[in-house]
């Protein structure tokens, strides 16, 4: 707790003694990993698919088909940018860039290791959930600036899951905040130091005494993959833009690069949901095992690894399960999911006044 | 200050606009051509009018110019799905007009390969239907285990998908010699295979949530609509040719006809329909091992026929139970070689007509799923 | 029951609106009717005990090379027996009434036949076509019917 | 396409740095082919037999999307009708550029079995779109699809994006097929 947090800013600034530099490569260090990380991803969504469903997979690309990703962007730059005659052509240039900035936005607080984070700002927490809510306008603005009815119900959807799936998502953020006591991303990450059973997935570091809230976290935990799947629009709660209803929901009308960018964006928002759960449950980027393979560079594997599982379950859960229906959606959100959060707020603050 | 009015608030009186939403037909779950024009009161479905014929083929246009074996391959392409089975009532019936009594080994054969292709239809509309509700991976298991059974067709008649199979007076060509080993393995694969597409789809709770209490069809709408096979099965209509009208060996197999009965909602919803398909597959099952058993293995595939296919001049209604329902042919002779009208009675055809009724006030994502659940193939309901 | 039955029943019932009965060799055992009475005898058909026809088998038009027709298969569920009903119309004046509120089904048959023969069904409430496009010309199956050259544009003989 | 025209070259042959540009911009176009999940007729069936397990059509990199804004090529797998030729042009104009066609099936090739007396089919689904490939066959094996792509894949590696006249007399080409 009191070791001294360090911004990736700093670091640079003292590496280099220039600020120009910092600012130039703390903008670009996050975009560079953004981007190899969406190759990855989709080869992963790609050949994991593939392995589910007994399959290969891309096969010809480069050896297993590694290199796929690579030549979709490289065809995604050359296809033709249709903005349809009937669009309100601002709103519709505007959306994919406006949806891919809100996914970017939120790796400026991400904390990749104990001393590598682009902005550690105090409100780190707050700051990436409001970038995470940023996302929506987006696709609203894709979706109905397309003058597609396909994508106006798309986007309608959307809007009604995210905020929907905001309120306990907030909540299960809120409760951690509190067990916390900071929301701060480093702060928080910090607490969990140790061994394994000082994540509040297992209730934080504390005595023998919080083996009573473990079921709470537990509970807090599946809520957020929950409400994050649906933060992300992945399978179960893929209805905006379900393939069999409504063609391909909000980015119908999008081709070639804009749709690159919502595509990116998906991935992007995978990745922040993923690093969110892995910072709020898993650690972030303290070694699960104390004082072994922990440090400042561990720290990045560690963080990227536990952040690669929760993007795998994602990717699982898409090609395994049926999706939803829309007002079941509203249904499970409003009915089920809300008030056990609520309860798993007050049990939380509870059990923090008798502690 | 007038007197005060209670305002009666009623949903009918808000002035909401509808909107006018064109589904296919390219759209991904319309199965094939079809064009619904949907009419949404926010996303609830206040009426549907399908438009058909984007697969329209002319098939009794040709069959009025082609002689009676050069029918059979565009009856192949009628519904694409179950070849086998729609030749079956064609030959049938010429075969009824001429007086031709086909060798015990081919009716064998042609209830094998028509229960098998029974199987292959059903595995593809479970498919199609799991694919609507947004499960890709049991639809490509399913398919896996369909290329087994096209793997038999294939050595039997030469074809995967479209076979010109069933001859009148017999079949194109025997079995291969290894066939009833061949046929036991793939029923044993189908049984395993359904077990995991039962744990992993149908009794799924998304699933379920999305399916029971959807598109209910009650049993006296059915009839009035003329829907027949799991449609009308799954309103709990015990309405099976095989058992009702048997033709060709039906009546010596000991199976039973499914019926929906309401297993996690109300009887006649998507569910039951879909459930009938899953537990038909497993009666196909049984009525393979029983063919297998009691099936000769030696004997001549053709009865002895005139060169030229001339029925005597009459008509003739035959119809067999599809795996879709009831197939029906109205043939007419005329004492030539080829047939004066072939009227088919498309199976999909007809069970499509009862969808703008039963997907009322229902959300637009049920309309999809009802659509699957009534399982049609465009290439039958246009012809 | 057995169509002979049948008969006699319709017979005792509508007299001369039964026009034929055909029980010939290599027939499915049929009446023809006249169209004027059709829509009565298809009531009683479905609704008289001992017949209970609830059931639409098929509707087809068929082309006589002088005059139309329409035959009916109808079967019931419940006594699963068959009968066929024929009606046959003039050319020039091909109008049948609709059996549309007896067998819902019969809407879209109904819409075929007007369709590939272009059999007028009175009464019948959307008698547009349901398989050819709504501009399309002439009547496909009728047996004097030329192919066009073209439709929008595009050829039509190969 | 965006891209490419900034890119375009008005002189003949185009230089090495450009060729090899060329190569790698079709090394992407090809290996990176989506399709549009569309259905007409029986190949439909095969057509979703080569995406299953068997046959797997995503190994040579075929993603099926389902809006035809973000297919690269459309399979026409099937009878056209031509109260469905109107729409497929319709879904063929609303492809983006770069695109293609590969006509899968007698019927779409020159109307298949439908050929004399169809008088409701389109013979051939060239009269109304450029198709790059055809694949013979009613309907064509798995494989045969398989193969057909391949042979795609070789036509877009040997495209020309640069040569502005070699461009020209291939879109000249395609010209005269519609014209027919």
């Amino acid at each position: 707790m009191e070791q001294q947090i360090l911004t990736l800013y700093d670091w640079i600034v003292k590496l280099s003694s220039s600020n120009l530099i910092a600012l130039i490569v703390v903008i670009t260090l996050p975009l560079v990993f953004l981007m190899v990380y969406a190759l990855v991803a989709i080869l992963g969504e790609l050949k994991i698919s593939a392995f589910i469903q007994e399959r290969l997979g891309p096969m010809r690309t480069g050896p297993w088909g590694i290199i796929q990703p690579v030549a979709e962007v490289v065809k995604l730059l050359q296809k033709e940018d249709i903005t349809p005659d009937a669009a309100n052509k601002p709103l519709f240039n505007m959306a994919p860039f406006l949806m891919f900035t809100a996914a970017y936005a939120g790796f400026a607080v991400i904390p990749f290791s104990s001393h590598f984070v682009p902005a550690g700002i105090n409100l780190g927490l707050f700051y990436i959930f409001a970038m995470g809510s940023l996302a929506v306008i987006g696709l609203v603005m894709g979706g109905w600036a397309s003058n597609n009815k396909y994508s106006l119900l798309g986007a309608l959807r959307s809007v009604a899951q995210i905020i929907s799936y905001e309120i306990p998502a907030a909540i299960v953020i809120l409760t951690i905040v509190v067990l916390a006591s900071s929301m701060n991303l480093q702060v928080i990450n910090a607490n969990q130091g140790g061994w394994f059973w000082n994540w509040y997935l297992f209730g934080g570091p504390g005595t023998a005494w919080k083996l009573i809230i473990i079921p709470v976290t537990f509970s807090m935990f599946l809520l957020y993959l929950v409400a994050s799947l649906a933060e992300t629009n992945r399978t179960p709660f893929d209805i905006p833009e379900g393939e069999s209803e409504l063609v391909a929901g909000y980015h119908t009308e999008y081709s070639g690069m804009k749709f690159a960018m919502f595509f990116f964006a998906e991935y992007a928002n995978m990745f922040v949901v993923a690093a969110l759960i892995s910072i709020l449950f898993f650690g972030g980027w303290n070694s699960p095992f104390g004082d072994f393979m922990n440090g400042p560079i561990w720290g990045v594997f560690w963080f990227i690894s536990k952040s690669f599982v929760f993007v795998f379950v994602q990717i699982w859960l898409r090609w395994t399960l049926p999706r939803l229906r829309v007002d079941q959606l509203m249904g499970v959100t409003w009915k089920v999911m809300t008030p056990i959060a609520f309860i798993c707020f007050f049990a939380i603050g509870l059990w923090l006044m008798f502690n | 200050m007038g007197e005060t009015k209670k305002v009666e608030f009623e949903y009918s009186q808000i002035d909401s606009e509808r909107m006018r939403l064109n589904v296919g037909p390219q759209h991904p779950s319309t199965h094939g051509v079809l064009r619904l024009e949907v009419e949404l009161d926010g996303e609830i479905v206040t009426e549907v009018i399908p438009h058909i014929g984007y697969l329209h083929r002319c098939f009794e246009k040709h069959c009025e110019k082609m002689t009676y074996p050069q029918v059979i391959p565009y009856i192949d392409r009628m519904d694409y799905i179950c070849a086998m089975n729609n030749e079956w009532p064609y030959v049938m019936g010429i075969e009824k007009l001429m007086g031709i009594e086909v060798p015990e080994k081919v009716e064998y054969i042609r209830v094998i390969f028509a229960e098998l292709n029974r199987i292959a239809n059903h595995q593809i509309a479970i498919a199609t239907f799991g694919l609507d509700a947004g499960a890709f991976t049991p639809f490509l298991y399913l398919f896996r285990d369909r290329e087994f059974i096209l793997s038999i067709f294939e050595k039997a008649s030469g074809g995967r998908l479209l076979y010109n199979y069933y001859w009148v007076g017999g079949l194109a060509a025997d079995v291969h010699k290894e066939f009833k080993e061949d046929v036991l393995s793939i029923v044993k694969q189908v049984r395993e295979t359904n077990k995991e597409i039962a744990d992993l789809l149908l009794y799924n709770k998304i699933f379920i949530e999305r399916v029971a209490n959807v598109g209910i069809l009650p049993a006296d709408v059915a009839i009035s609509y003329g829907c027949s096979g799991p449609v009308a099965r799954g309103s709990g209509l015990a309405f099976d040719l095989r058992k009702d009208a048997p033709y060709s060996i039906y009546d010596r197999f000991d199976f039973d006809v499914v019926t929906g009965h309401g297993e996690v909602g109300t009887v006649g919803d998507c569910f039951d329909r879909n459930i009938v398909r899953f537990h038909e597959m497993e009666q196909s099952c049984r009525i393979i091992e029983q063919a297998i058993e009691q099936m000769p293995m030696d004997g001549d595939v053709r009865e002895k026929l005139p060169k030229k296919i001339r029925p005597p001049k009459g008509e003739i209604y035959t119809k067999a139970e599809n795996p879709k329902g009831e197939l029906g042919f109205y043939i007419v002779s005329n004492g030539t070689d080829k047939p004066e009208r072939i009227k088919s009675r498309g199976t999909s055809f007809v069970n499509l007509s009862v969808l703008p009724e039963i997907s009322k006030g229902y959300l637009f994502a049920d309309l999809i799923m009802i659509l699957g659940s009534v399982d049609i193939v465009l290439g039958e309901v246009d012809r | 029951m057995q169509a002979q039955e049948i008969y006699e029943k319709l017979k005792a019932e509508f007299g001369d609106a039964i026009i034929e009965f055909n029980a010939e060799p290599f027939f499915d055992p049929f009446v023809l009717v006249t169209t004027d009475k059709l829509f009565d005898i298809c009531l009683y058909l479905r609704d008289t005990q001992g017949l209970e026809f609830d059931y639409l088998s098929c509707l087809g038009g068929m082309d006589y090379k002088e005059n139309l027709g329409v035959v009916y298969h109808l079967y019931s569920i419940k006594l699963k027996h068959t009968f066929v009903i024929k009606v046959t119309v003039s050319k020039e004046n091909p109008f049948v009434p609709t059996v549309e509120r007896i067998w819902r089904t019969a809407d879209w048959h109904e819409r075929e036949a007007y369709d590939m023969m272009g059999i007028q069904f009175e009464g019948h409430h959307n008698l547009i076509r349901i398989l050819c496009p709504y501009d399309w010309e002439n009547f496909p199956l009728r047996k004097d019917y030329v192919q066009p050259d073209e439709y929008h544009g595009m050829k039509v003989p190969y | 396409m965006g891209l490419l025209n900034k890119l375009d070259d008005p002189y003949y042959g185009g230089g090495i740095i450009l060729g090899k540009v060329e190569d790698i911009l079709n090394w992407g176009r090809s290996k990176s082919d989506w399709y549009l999940q569309f259905g007409l007729a029986c190949c439909a069936i095969e057509f979703m037999a080569v995406n299953a397990s068997h046959f797997d059509f995503m190994r040579f990199g075929c993603i099926p999307r389902t809006s035809p804004r973000q297919a690269d090529f459309i399979i026409i797998s099937g009878t056209v009708t031509f109260k469905m030729a109107e729409r497929i042009k319709v879904l063929y104009e609303q492809m983006a550029e770069p695109k293609y066609v590969i006509s899968m099936g007698s019927c779409s090739n020159c109307g298949g079995p439908y050929w004399e007396h169809g008088y409701h089919v389109l013979k051939g689904v060239d009269r109304i779109i450029p198709v790059d490939v055809y694949i013979p066959g009613c309907p064509p094996r798995p494989e045969a699809l398989e193969e057909g792509m391949i042979r795609l894949q070789e036509k877009i590696n040997k495209q020309a994006i640069f040569n502005k006249r070699k461009r020209l007399a291939e879109e000249e080409k395609q010209e005269l097929i519609i014209d027919n």
